[in-house]
């Protein structure tokens, strides 16, 4: 049995389809890109694969375990936005990923000063060690995004779920946030989704790269049909990929 | 100066509701327009705001008690004039206290009332009577007339002292019992039409067509006119025999003769200086006020009490005389 | 340049200030004199000298009767009813505003009827709460709760709803239980809110605690404006006027300040 | 599931939402039925059949004397001094709103003023507003404007200010003059915060017409309870406020239906 | 006498410096890439260029004009975030392109039928003509940043400025943004500088590209020094760069 399992997965809003026929399974530990053209439903399929939403047909099962009925530990996630605690202070939203499944939500004594050094050992890594004190909003919005995926990464969930999480990062700097994940991931065995529009980042990342699209387009109506998943790369062989094509597509992309 | 239009305020209580009657049944237009004017009779609910504008200028009359013209607008120095003298209190406000005592036992209680008002000159007086004083009292507290009802119904309560209708419904109460009211003090709690003196004096016709449009009230009133008497009981907020149970401890001067009696007698200054002195006792009279006698009081004889070069409340016989006489 | 990007300087700057302070007062003394010129011992505008002396007189001289300065007991009488009842909804407001912000089910309950209940005008029903809550300083507590409370709960629990649904999902997938989520993520955001809400809510209060002691009292700011309203001494009304609006105008700095002190991330911002 | 996912389905849901009004009637009737069993005329807590024979009465029966339905009347009376209150104080606070939200000169100006000025009780100096304004219907509206006012003005330029800075740039990179920023950019943007405001608002709104129609008017819903009160006809005084509450429940729910209706964008979201 | 002139600029907020001596020369119809780490004050610089704030010391000139006291028409401008307005339809967004600078701010009649055609004409070219009747809050976020380049277009500016404004498109939409850029730019020849943290994008639109980094670096205090323009690329030759160092940096770039 596969790790990850959508099976048959449609997701509408009202009546527009927005997912349709998605099916794809994923072993423990792989690393997923997702790309796809803006507003074809990639973070749609990522709400569903959180549980924050449950699709209108079809189930995701983890690891065997009946469909999660809400998010939970087991998977962390990094939004475009709102991904950070502007009440805390770079350092507390670190020690948050810990401290937050707690009974009260925080540590005290011993436990905080521990769970205070880990925090600034992780900030060392993702390059936010001099803004520990500051509040998130004093940061400029690639900061913000490093300290978000610090802070999902710190909760070590078995699955990462990342929508587009180094859109706003310059590439210095995106590089050095790829060493640091993939390092985290090593450590952890982590199973990875992200959301990229990046088809280089994708490939260099991912184990395999899905690609969301329309199978069928109505040239009258263009919300008639939803997306699902039109191909799936497989990403592992430093670039040269294995193409598997799932579904025929007639749409072409402009440009 | 010489007007054509003049404003009357009056409020809601048994003594004063004529001047509703008269402004709905069309009574003041009638007199108004026999003298060539336009009086227009406006109810305030609320009491002291009603002063309060005649003392701002806003109106030519009020009505008002011997006490309120005294403090605000002859204090204010509004030179003020008396102009009809309706009737007196007798019985109308009384000391409520709750279940079985009598007036002695009001020492070390708390009592609740309209502060500064003619309650609060009933309880000094009815204090006065037994020899007691009101700081032998555990507290006075401020209370709205408005709410005097539900105030006596809550637990801590232990005596009011207030003025019809609501001594009749706080009476209904089988726990209530009056220890004092004021037919103990006859003649003191008199209730009034004040208007401006220099209005008064610049538009004699104001004051007749005032006068003689409540003497033909009076008249209806006293021969006993029931719809008459309906009209002003609704507009009151009760029926007949409840507006004529708040008559029966109200000494209407339905004649103006009895009026003009009443307000020529002996012990009328004597009250006045009783008033002035409650009034200067509790500061109402004003910082300014160096004694009791700080505002002057002008009698249908001529006579002053306090001072002379400052009057500013005037009682006049003038005009009730000539609806006595029929020379209206 | 545009008038919105035109930016006064210093002096510029405090001269507006106080223009509109000016004008006001400039206006009230001319009305003042035109009508003390008619009658000098009018008492419903008192030159602003006459209310000078009144305040004096009455921040410093014991009265009489007491031997105690009336306007400090007023004064203290009136703070402590503002407090507990602009504390106690405070309090009240923020875990109903929680809990109807973040819970399903408590919103589906009390969210009609929160709104409901401050559609009441609560003047209206005061005779109740006497009778339910007696005339001493509970009942006019209460009204300031009754008074403000419904508005409180519906504010903050709408800022909760406001609160991004990523934030609540990322706090989910740190493991927070909704209690966590409540106590580490909604709350410490409303808290800033909360100070924003009481700081609007303070003039109903104050509206309403004087209208408690209008209407049974034995001391208090309210008591003696509405006391001395019997016999139109305006000089005193006007000095207690100035003086709660002075309060209530430290009170709202003082709040703002301390919104600024608890909760500094607020303020800073890119 | 955490409580803070867990929804209520349809028909538990309108269980919930009746659940806390059946909860406050029944403890209204158990009260009452306490206070008639130990005194069958006690009126503090009409029995819930008394008010309903009474609501009955005054909206289907008119008057003796003038032959008209009362509640009617007064209902119409009140409802125009509101509409002209609230109506001018946001036509007034819009205008200001924005020109304090957007123009450095006049914030400097007229914010310090308006905060200083809304934290005036304006019950305290309600006789000044009779004598200015008079005791017709013009005073009753002032009172109105007077007691809302200044938190209109206060919170709608806070929401001007709060535009981000980036689209006021925008528009004027688009040549826009601060005329039409203001037209085009931030009037649209502070409507659904306008009705917002005033929903707010209304809450005072009625609070300061029941006050100024206690002390001067010869009708009014507010009238009519004050006047009442007095004899504590509770029953008349009960029916009078839901009939408000009611009142004011439907103009909330209208302009909660006009915001959506008029202003789509604000509902929108991703 | 160049077309921008930048001369000696300094900006602090507060007592810390973020921008120093900073000088750059630019001719009209330059297509300038600026690129620089997250947080050292590109986005700064740009609203220097906009003269949304004036710089501490030293001054920008355009055209050999006074420095500009506040944005104009000359000056469009994309920012990362709040470049559209809510409360219109993504048509009349683009339509406001040219109707904000009209007294009322609006069209009427038979102008306002043509601008609505030619909005409708940009809508087809940046590929959002399905969705000319919707609000910008029901666009995912990528579209409406396409919206909000074609508004600022629309209004013809001399200069443009864009501060990441790719950053939240997929690869497909954004080469397709990109040839929409350069033709306008064609057809206009006006001046660009975009921030961009995608050094390729900003190799292939620019004709130079301006790196912004700290010349200085105390480890006590990172905030002791502000960034300036270290290198200056000429971006011209088809991706073979002709380097001009500027300064000397003894930064280096973590990874
Ligand atoms: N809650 C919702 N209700 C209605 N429509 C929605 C909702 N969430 C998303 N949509 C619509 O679903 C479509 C897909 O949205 P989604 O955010 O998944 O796109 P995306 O692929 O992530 O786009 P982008 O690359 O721009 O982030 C969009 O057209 C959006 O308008
Ligand atoms: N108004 C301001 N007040 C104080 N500090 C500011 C202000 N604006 C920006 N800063 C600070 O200036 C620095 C540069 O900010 P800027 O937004 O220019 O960076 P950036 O290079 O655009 O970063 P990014 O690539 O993340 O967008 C940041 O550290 C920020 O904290
Ligand atoms: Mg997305
Ligand atoms: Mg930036």
């Amino acid at each position: 049995m596969s790790f990850v399992v959508a099976r048959d997965i449609f997701q509408s809003y009202g009546t527009r389809p927005i997912l349709q026929r998605v099916n794809v399974t994923v072993e423990e530990g792989e690393f997923i890109s997702i790309v796809g053209a803006s507003g074809c439903g990639k973070s749609t399929f990522l709400r569903l694969l959180l549980a924050q939403e449950r699709p209108t047909r079809g189930e995701i099962r983890v690891a065997g375990a009946e469909p999660a009925e809400e998010p939970g530990r087991d998977r962390g996630v990094v939004f475009q936005r709102y991904s950070v605690f502007p009440h805390m202070t770079v350092r507390d939203n670190i020690v948050a990923g810990e401290s937050f499944r707690t009974r009260w939500g925080m540590f005290s004594g011993a436990a905080k000063r521990a769970a205070r050094d880990r925090a600034d050992e992780t900030l060392r890594r993702i390059g936010l060690d001099h803004v520990a004190d500051q509040y998130p909003a004093t940061l400029s919005g690639g900061m913000q995004q490093r300290l978000a995926i610090g802070q999902a990464l710190t909760a070590k969930p078995r699955i990462l779920l990342l929508d587009e999480p180094f859109g706003a990062l310059d590439p210095g700097t995106r590089l050095s946030m790829h060493d640091f994940l993939q390092d985290l991931r090593e450590e952890t065995g982590m199973t990875v989704f992200m959301v990229t529009h990046d088809l280089e980042e994708g490939f260099k990342l991912g184990d395999r790269v899905l690609v969301f699209d329309k199978p069928r387009w109505d040239p009258h109506d263009p919300n008639a049909y939803g997306a699902t998943i039109t191909y799936d790369f497989d990403a592992r062989d430093g670039g040269i990929p294995f193409q598997r094509i799932k579904e025929d597509t007639h749409v072409f992309r402009p440009a | 100066q010489d007007r054509t239009e003049f404003r009357v305020a009056w409020s809601i209580y048994v003594g004063w509701m004529p001047w509703g009657y008269l402004e709905d049944s069309g009574i003041m237009d009638k007199w108004a327009e026999k003298y060539g004017i336009d009086v227009e009779i406006v109810q305030i609910n609320d009491y002291v705001e009603s002063i309060n504008q005649y003392t701002a200028g806003a109106f030519d009359g009020v009505s008002a008690t011997n006490m309120d013209t005294l403090s605000i607008p002859a204090g204010g120095g509004v030179d003020t004039t008396a102009l009809i003298v309706g009737d007196f209190s007798d019985g109308n406000d009384a000391v409520i206290l709750k279940g079985d005592g009598e007036l002695a036992d009001l020492a070390g209680k708390p009592v609740n009332l309209v502060e500064l008002s003619v309650s609060h000159y009933l309880l000094a007086r009815a204090l006065d009577s037994v020899g007691l004083r009101e700081a032998d009292l555990a507290s006075v507290i401020n209370t709205s007339d408005a709410d005097m009802i539900a105030a006596f119904a809550t637990p801590d309560v232990e005596a009011v002292v207030t003025w019809n209708p609501l001594v009749s419904t706080i009476l209904e109460d089988p726990n209530a019992k009056s220890v004092f009211d004021s037919s103990d003090i006859p003649g003191e709690i008199i209730d009034l039409m004040v208007v401006n003196t220099e209005t008064l004096e610049a538009n004699p016709d104001f004051g007749k067509a005032l006068v003689g449009a409540w003497y033909e009230v009076m008249g209806l009133m006293a021969a006993g006119d029931e719809d008459v008497l309906t009209a002003m009981a609704e507009a009151s907020g009760t029926d007949l025999a409840g507006y004529q149970a708040q008559l029966a401890s109200t000494q209407m001067f339905y004649d103006p003769a009895d009026a003009v009696a009443f307000t020529q007698s002996a012990e009328l200054p004597a009250t006045m200086i009783n008033v002035a002195e409650f009034l200067f006792d509790k500061g109402i009279l004003g910082v300014g006020a160096p004694s009791a006698d700080f505002v002057g009081i002008a009698y249908p004889d001529g006579s002053v009490t306090g001072d002379e070069g400052n009057v500013q409340f005037r009682f006049d016989t003038t005009y009730m005389q000539m609806a006595a006489d029929g020379a209206l | 340049m545009r008038l919105i990007n035109r930016h006064p300087g210093r002096l510029t700057r405090t001269a507006l200030v106080a223009l509109p302070f000016l004008l006001a007062f400039g206006a009230y003394a001319i009305g003042s004199d035109i009508r003390l010129t008619a009658n000098p011992s009018d008492k419903l505008l008192p030159a602003p000298s006459t209310i000078a002396e009144t305040a004096h007189r009455l921040f410093t001289m014991p009265d009489q009767r007491s031997e105690k300065i009336l306007l400090w007991g007023d004064t203290a009488a009136s703070l402590i009813r503002l407090g507990l009842g602009v504390g106690i909804s405070a309090v009240l407001a923020t875990i109903l505003g929680l809990l109807i912000g973040l819970l399903p089910y408590v919103r589906a309950t009390l969210a009609g009827f929160v709104a409901v209940v401050s559609m009441i005008p609560p003047l209206a029903v005061l005779p109740i709460l006497f009778i339910v809550f007696g005339l001493g300083e509970l009942s006019k507590v209460v009204l300031i709760i009754v008074g403000i409370l419904p508005f409180l709960i519906r504010d903050l629990s709408a800022r909760v709803i406001e609160i991004p649904r990523e934030m609540i999902v990322k706090a989910e997938t740190l493991g927070a239980s909704t209690f966590v989520i409540a106590l580490r993520v909604a709350l410490p955001q409303l808290l800033p809110r909360l100070i924003q809400a009481v700081r609007l809510s303070l003039g109903p209060a104050w509206l309403f605690l004087i209208a408690a002691e209008a209407i049974a009292a034995e001391r208090g700011l309210g008591y003696r404006i509405f006391l001395v309203r019997r016999f139109l001494a305006m000089d005193i009304i006007l000095t207690y006027v100035i003086w709660i609006t002075f309060l209530a105008f430290m009170m709202d700095m003082v709040l703002r300040w301390l919104s600024r002190r608890l909760f500094p991330w607020t303020e800073a911002s890119l």
